[in-house]
């Protein structure tokens, strides 16, 4: 292989520094355990100079294991009285690593393999039908789950932009009346709609407490019809109609 | 040949997310004849009326699907009821992280924090026991005051409650850019 | 009688979302002996075999699930009107392959593993259910540590992990490997 083709291998190709050192290695047929130390770090330089778009992110990367090579470049050029042992061979650090890394490389070409089949064979995602069931999301949760729930929550509150405080102040009663006035003139309420109309948090709690006191004296009725789904109120007596 | 429309109709009909037409089906197997494909349907259901097997291919809806057996229906009744056992809906869940995260925290807190009225949640998951009730909050009405149990450490795996990832670390975590589409993979 | 265990655990296997485990069969079918039961299930996967079928029973995340057969996928494929299944992305596998070998790990070990930042991969692989959080390393900042989740098994068609060659034959397998070309790598 001549120098001209060194370079039609484009760095992007590579997953990562120790990627492209492990190219260069198999390349050059050169023994892991017993790497040239000066003709590696020269090759990989090389391929760092035609770096035409990668970003910085990646190149930082790039110049971290540049930055090791030479290091130890630099360790074996020093003089020693006695050869070194094995274990304090200055390059033992990066064969590890490159060992280490290669294993991941053998799995997930491995795992690859296994992808490929296993998308052949099509799964149900849905429950099959059942005669008489009542299908419910249920689902199994992970500590991932149950983080994201959270910030999928805080995210919406603040998207929802509580407005600040102001000195008005709000009577329980008050906005129960209107509440009800509104669910007298229309079909249902909108539960984020009407809270989204505050003015203030303040006024927003004072409502939303209204309107528990509203369920809980089975006035009124919120429902929703799956998770995520707007939340509507009815007055109980509508939603009786409905049904009938 | 024939054999093999066969297995390929039965294979379309267990995918198939709604009940599956002859139509569909005639439009999907374009490389095969209409008469061959309403021979191998028919063969089809006969061999799932004639094999005992414990599920059958049944017309509803104006086409194809499979479908458990009726007389079966005691022993599926079981095994979901063990699925669902270790299992929380999507309303549990927001609810437990917000109590998780905001412990300790009383019902009208939660419902405030959802948006919507969490007293059914808060119950499966005081049945489930991952969440216990701690005492009362000095505040007009005494509510109840909440926590996550013992069980919910169990159940996540988790050494003290301080193990939970942390808001900052979530947002580390979720707040990155999104992933480009050609990486996902389809929905299993 | 005997063939209705046949059908019934056939329904259950039918009906479970998730591979059916043989533990869960067992614990349903509490009036059938134990011994019935796996001469049933051996049984009902030889008639999947025997049988031309357009739908299979694999094993798969230490369990028992219907499939369709890799040969209709082109079939499928056209009536779901799918292109072709999303694969994961190289830098997902490699994150993937470090957590399966490695777990439990941080993201900073992941990270000096690959010799690349693997965060925004390892959101995708939490956001994918393929890898969960299961809690803290003792050690300076009690980073979150990470293990690969059940849905990792079934994606890859593994019924456990220790199905995944050790370390060892990993190795094995590196030495027997010929120097690749410089092509195949370009065209990665």
């Amino acid at each position: 292989m001549d120098a001209s083709t060194d370079y039609q291998v484009k760095l992007e190709v590579f997953q990562g520094p120790l990627d492209l050192l492990l190219f260069l290695i198999r390349k050059k047929k050169i023994d892991i355990h017993d790497i040239p130390i000066a003709t590696v770090t020269r090759e990989y330089l090389k391929y760092l100079n035609q770096k035409e778009r990668i970003n910085l992110d990646r190149e930082a990367e790039f110049l971290l294991i540049a930055a090791l090579l030479i290091y130890i470049k630099s360790q074996m050029l020093l003089p020693r009285e006695k050869p070194l042992e094995d274990e304090k061979d200055p390059r033992q650090i990066l064969v590890n690593r490159l060992l280490d890394y290669q294993r991941i490389k053998a799995a997930s070409s491995l795992l690859r393999e296994k992808e490929e089949e296993e998308l052949l064979k099509w799964k149900r995602s849905f429950l099959p039908h059942l005669l008489q069931e009542d299908a419910m999301d249920y689902i199994e949760i992970s500590l991932f789950d149950l983080g994201e729930s959270f910030f999928v929550l805080m995210k919406k509150k603040e998207r929802e932009g509580i407005k600040t405080i102001k000195g008005k102040e709000y009577s329980l009663e008050e906005k129960m009346k209107e509440i009800l006035a509104f669910l007298e003139a229309n079909e249902f309420l909108d539960f984020l709609d009407y809270f989204s109309q505050a003015e203030s948090f303040e006024e927003a709690l004072v409502s939303f407490l209204g309107l528990l006191e509203l369920i809980k004296a089975r006035i009124v009725i919120a429902l929703q019809e799956s998770h995520f789904q707007p939340i509507k109120v009815w007055l109980r007596r509508k939603e009786r109609l409905t049904n009938n | 040949m024939e054999n093999r429309l066969k297995e390929i109709i039965e294979s379309l009909i267990f995918i198939s997310l709604e009940p599956l037409t002859l139509e569909k089906i005639k439009s999907v197997l374009t490389e095969f004849k209409q008469e061959e494909i309403e021979q191998a349907i028919k063969e089809l259901l006969d061999t799932y009326v004639s094999n005992e097997r414990g599920i059958q291919i049944i017309h509803s809806g104006g086409g194809l699907l499979f479908s458990t057996k009726p007389e079966h229906d005691s022993f599926i009744k079981r095994l979901l009821k063990i699925e669902r056992k270790g299992k929380l809906s999507s309303a549990a869940l927001e609810t437990l992280s917000a109590i998780a995260y905001h412990q300790p925290i009383t019902l009208a807190e939660i419902s405030a924090l959802r948006g919507v009225d969490s007293s059914s949640t808060l119950k499966t998951l005081l049945q489930k026991r991952l969440v216990k009730i701690v005492g009362r909050k000095k505040s007009p009405g005494n509510p109840l005051i909440y926590r996550t149990s013992e069980k919910f450490l169990t159940y996540f795996g988790l050494n003290t409650i301080k193990d939970l990832p942390s808001p900052e670390e979530l947002s580390k975590i979720l707040d990155e850019e999104d992933i480009p589409e050609e990486e996902d993979i389809a929905e299993q």
